[in-house]
């Protein structure tokens, strides 16, 4: 009975750990509750009657220890690949104890395996295994892992094969659960098995690199899922409300980032977003007018309002100490600084807010597209630092481009541009940017680390 | 006249994680909905700066399913070996998740700053990496 | 032997509503929680202009009482005439509660109205007492 | 089985039913879903295999249709009682549920009366009457009924008898629960049940009608949990989920009441506010500067933006469609106009908006006290329309008072003050008000209709 009422209390203080990351001043604290309520859960379920082989418990949980501390020390750019990765994880447990729990009652308790727990245990292993192996393939796509191509990798009758592949599984998971204990039911099991794995391959592999974050979210919603089946099972109401609370977080966090992005769910899911476009049309070629970073530094010292936009490149650079340093100058100055954070900017949502605060930028100046847009007209300098399709026009008005409808930060508005990035070609959706060729943007060629630091430099030692 | 005592006994008082009386799923389903009801309601409030800690916040709490790897792993029923394996194999992935998850959300969160320096109460350590 | 088998057959499939699996009221604990967790959520979003209709509609939602009302009104076991007396006055109470409680909640949220007229799609009639 | 799915349905109808009511655009959708919600419960139950004495269900609710209607066409003003009529309906059901379960249960199906059960019929019960008493009183207390005293009815050993009485309710509860089906249980039965009635009349006698409202709010929250009590007796899932939500909603209002009032929760249950005041220090006379309602209305004319003060007073007298005219009359000399809502202003939370919306008037100009506080320096007339309390500058300094902390309405901060009002006697806190001697503050004597159907009728005819 007691261990009930633990699963209960463990229960609250997740829904309070949730609850405090709605501000990031008690954000901790929700660490802190979602870690207490997990000790919880893991004491509760060790003191059980029923658990008796305490070292097969020990064991694994001391060789978790490493992995787990090595795994939490990754660099911050890393941090999509370690989700997705440690989604695999997740993955593979529920499906490795859906599996466990089936072979165990169909040898020794026959009679367990009734008509709805079988379904529970199916859709376990069949949500387990795809998440394990779609994590993986996100993960490795991420990485950049060279075998795993980058653009969607798409053949003719892939639909097809798609849905025979689903019906197969739905057929398998039917015949299960109304024949449970038949001597062919393990092997229909393995099959199942086999699917799930082969779905997870199938589903993310046709999706472009630049939808993963998208993707991982998806997953995650699916590995709650999985322990919510994982709870119908086992009968067990800790797991169904910590499953429930993370697939609704999935859920909605796929659904935020698919309207930033403004493309549907589906097409994200299924359209091949992405696929090589052809070459923007040439047409007349357009002129960049490459500027110099002390110029650049002169005309920020005259400027009353600077606003940043921070995009993939900030984050590729690692520029965001360096960005902290023109920060605290400009504002030595009494330049009035705000970074312009777009939703969907770099490769993680908020990942640029993470980076920024990581250099100790005080979080209140990070202000919101919605927020920002409006000023923009009446901002001096922005500065474009390895942003590209979050500040490209084409969205508002060139239907045919692939982020046509997409929000974006209205740094066409401001006074005068600086853009920072190494080269001419594109960007992440791999179209030509209007922006560089207005006449008030100015183009600083480099790396954003080496060109921003040259600025600060300038404006160090020909301070007022 | 034993089996069917025994029957009446085993099913009377057979601990409820296993005999799940008939009606158990209905309010399984019931704890299911209003859990979800809060996790939508919740997770709409957390401020858009922190989507990424969240992100790995949630995928620890998804990690809950160490429950079930304990009690397969950890089972007092002789479980063949290849199944305790199976349990070990998966607390072994679920434990790694909490720990990696709460200790980078963590640290995340730790470089959140206002003006007036350290966010909250606790007077963590310098932010870097 | 007649009586054990009945008493087997009795526990084993006896309406769950009457013989409640001991562990039961657990999972009522599970459900009350997480339904105050989301009344708590919900409530607090509530603007301030409808507190007054507010009070009457949760008035209203309190009614649910008459579900008990109902079965002890209508139950098929052969209740004493005074307890079903009870019921019966049970369930008009709470009836009267339900069926006042939402048609004033309605005829009060009737009047709010912003600027260009009707609130919500509903071409209601004037707001007038 | 598809009874319980049906209780799941109703639950998700009532959630969105509150959900819905969070913007007064989609509230009427939220009356919509709780009557959905109400008609599936009741169906699933009626539907249920176990109910078969139909004619003893279909008679009381023809029955209860005929007071429900006449309940929901009292007037606006009567709401505050009319609610609290409906809690001691609401009390009553749970409580005789509970009494009738226990009857049968005791005579018939002894074996049911476990001590869970046991514990839950006791808090049903104890709940159920305590509510219905009470709200009796609240409800005569509200309706000025003439043989309930308005003042707290306070006598020396009252905590003491309370405490004792409390006591004795509690042995008995845990006696009964040890001892279901003992030949005294249903002596002690009764005694709970004449305890708990009692407890109802004890509690609420000693609060002054002034904090009714916070008090109907309270035993909402006790029906609630009546319900919930219920459910757990009758282990059904909608009953505890829909009295859950309840209780939590009565729970929230009385707690915002009570911070709006700047009171302590247990303040207003326990302490009796509200004595008749010791009458305030006369001191020297304070002068009242009386005003006519045409000059009224000439610097009305001049005014740029008025602020209206609603309060008690306007509520009494009936006098929001006067009041709707002066609106209309101001506009249209292109005058601002805004009502400055005060949390606790009249009797019942929220009442002043019901009012003002009845008289049709759109509520984006009901402005929360919070929002206007800070542009009343700038309004040039301020018109304290029967409120008093609520705009005494004396909770900001005054620490003898009683509202001494409560946040108040700047009314004092605009450049001229009218305040309305029939007599020099004081608000519903008994004490005398500064705001009225201040220099820029004018009284206009008299009920506030006919006070403010002057002004409009001199607006009327003096109109540019
Ligand atoms: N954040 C998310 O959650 C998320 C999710 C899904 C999709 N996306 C997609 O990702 C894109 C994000 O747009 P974005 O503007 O942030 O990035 P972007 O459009 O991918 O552009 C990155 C720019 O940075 C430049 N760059 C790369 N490395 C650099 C370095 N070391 N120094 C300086 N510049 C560098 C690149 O130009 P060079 O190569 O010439 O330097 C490129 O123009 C959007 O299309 C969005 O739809 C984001
Ligand atoms: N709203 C709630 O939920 C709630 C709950 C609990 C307590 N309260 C308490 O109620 C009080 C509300 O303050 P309030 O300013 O709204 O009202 P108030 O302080 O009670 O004052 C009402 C004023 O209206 C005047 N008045 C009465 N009838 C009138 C008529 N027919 N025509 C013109 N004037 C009339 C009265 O003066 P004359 O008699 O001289 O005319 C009195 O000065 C606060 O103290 C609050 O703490 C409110």
């Amino acid at each position: 009975m007691l261990v009930e009422l633990a699963y209960l209390a463990a229960t609250v203080l997740f829904i309070l750990s949730l609850h405090w990351m709605s501000d990031p001043r008690t954000a901790r604290r929700g660490v802190g509750a979602g870690v207490a309520a997990m000790v919880i859960g893991v004491a509760a379920t060790w003191a059980r009657p029923d658990i008796a082989k305490h070292l097969w418990v020990v064991l694994p949980i001391l060789a978790a220890i490493v992995p787990g501390v090595w795994l939490s020390m990754v660099p911050l750019t890393a941090v999509p690949q370690r989700t997705a990765l440690s989604h695999a994880f997740g993955g593979l447990a529920a499906g490795l104890v859906g599996t466990a729990k089936f072979a165990y009652w169909y040898g020794h308790e026959p009679e367990m395996l009734t008509a709805f727990r079988m379904g529970a245990i199916g859709l376990e292993v069949l949500l387990g295994y795809l998440t394990f192996t779609g994590s993986l393939i996100a993960a490795a796509k991420l990485q950049e892992v060279k075998w795993v191509p980058q653009r969607p990798w798409v053949y003719s009758g892939q639909q097809a094969v798609n849905l025979g592949a689903f019906g197969a599984a739905l057929v398998l998971g039917v015949m299960l659960v109304v024949w449970p204990t038949e001597p062919w039911s393990p092997w229909a099991f393995g099959v199942l098995v086999l699917l799930a794995l082969n779905f997870g391959w199938m589903l993310v592999m046709p999706i472009g690199g630049a939808d993963m974050p998208t993707v991982i979210a998806i997953l995650n919603a699916y590995a709650g899922l999985a322990a919510v089946a994982m709870g119908f099972v086992l009968d067990n109401k800790l797991l169904i409300t910590a499953g429930a609370l993370d697939g609704s977080s999935g859920l909605i966090l796929s659904i935020i980032m698919c309207r930033a992005m403004n493309r549907s769910f589906f097409n994200v899911l299924f359209g091949a977003f992405g696929q090589a476009q052809a070459k923007g049309a040439a047409g007349e070629q357009k002129v960049y007018k490459p500027e110099t970073p002390d110029n650049a530094a002169a005309i920020l010292e005259q400027a009353g309002s600077v606003v940043v936009v921070p995009g993939y490149g900030m984050a590729v650079a690692q520029a965001q100490h360096k960005v902290r340093e023109l920060y605290d100058a400009l504002k030595k100055r009494g330049i009035s600084v705000k970074f312009a954070i777009h939703p969907v900017a770099g490769r993680m949502p908020g990942h640029m807010n993470v980076l920024l605060a990581e250099a100790e930028i005080p979080y209140e100046d990070l202000v919101e597209m919605d927020e920002i847009n409006p000023e923009m007209p009446r901002c001096d300098v922005c500065l474009v630092l390895g942003a590209n399709d979050v500040v490209n026009p084409a969205a508002r008005f060139d239907t045919s481009s692939p982020i046509y409808g997409m929000p974006i930060i209205d740094a066409d508005k401001a006074r005068t541009v600086f853009a920072v990035k190494r080269s001419k070609n594109p960007g992440f959706a791999g179209i030509d940017n209007e922006l560089y060729f207005l006449d008030k943007t100015w183009m600083l060629f480099g790396d954003a680390k080496g060109v921003v630091g040259e600025v600060v430099k300038h404006l160090g030692d020909g301070g007022r | 006249m034993g089996q069917v005592f025994v029957l009446a006994a085993a099913a009377a008082q057979v601990p409820a994680s296993h005999g799940t009386a008939p009606l158990d799923y209905v309010s399984m389903l019931f704890v299911f909905t209003l859990a979800t009801f809060i996790g939508i309601g919740v997770i709409r409030r957390v401020s858009r700066l922190l989507h990424t800690p969240l992100m790995s916040l949630t995928n620890a709490i998804s990690a809950i399913a160490v429950v079930g790897a304990i009690i397969v792993a950890g089972g007092s029923e002789e479980y063949p070996l290849y199944v305790r394996v199976m349990g070990a194999v998966a607390l072994f992935a679920s434990m790694t998740n909490i720990i990696s998850g709460f200790l980078i959300t963590d640290r995340m969160l730790k470089m959140f700053r206002t003006r007036e320096g350290r966010p909250g109460g606790t007077a963590g350590s310098g932010g870097a990496l």
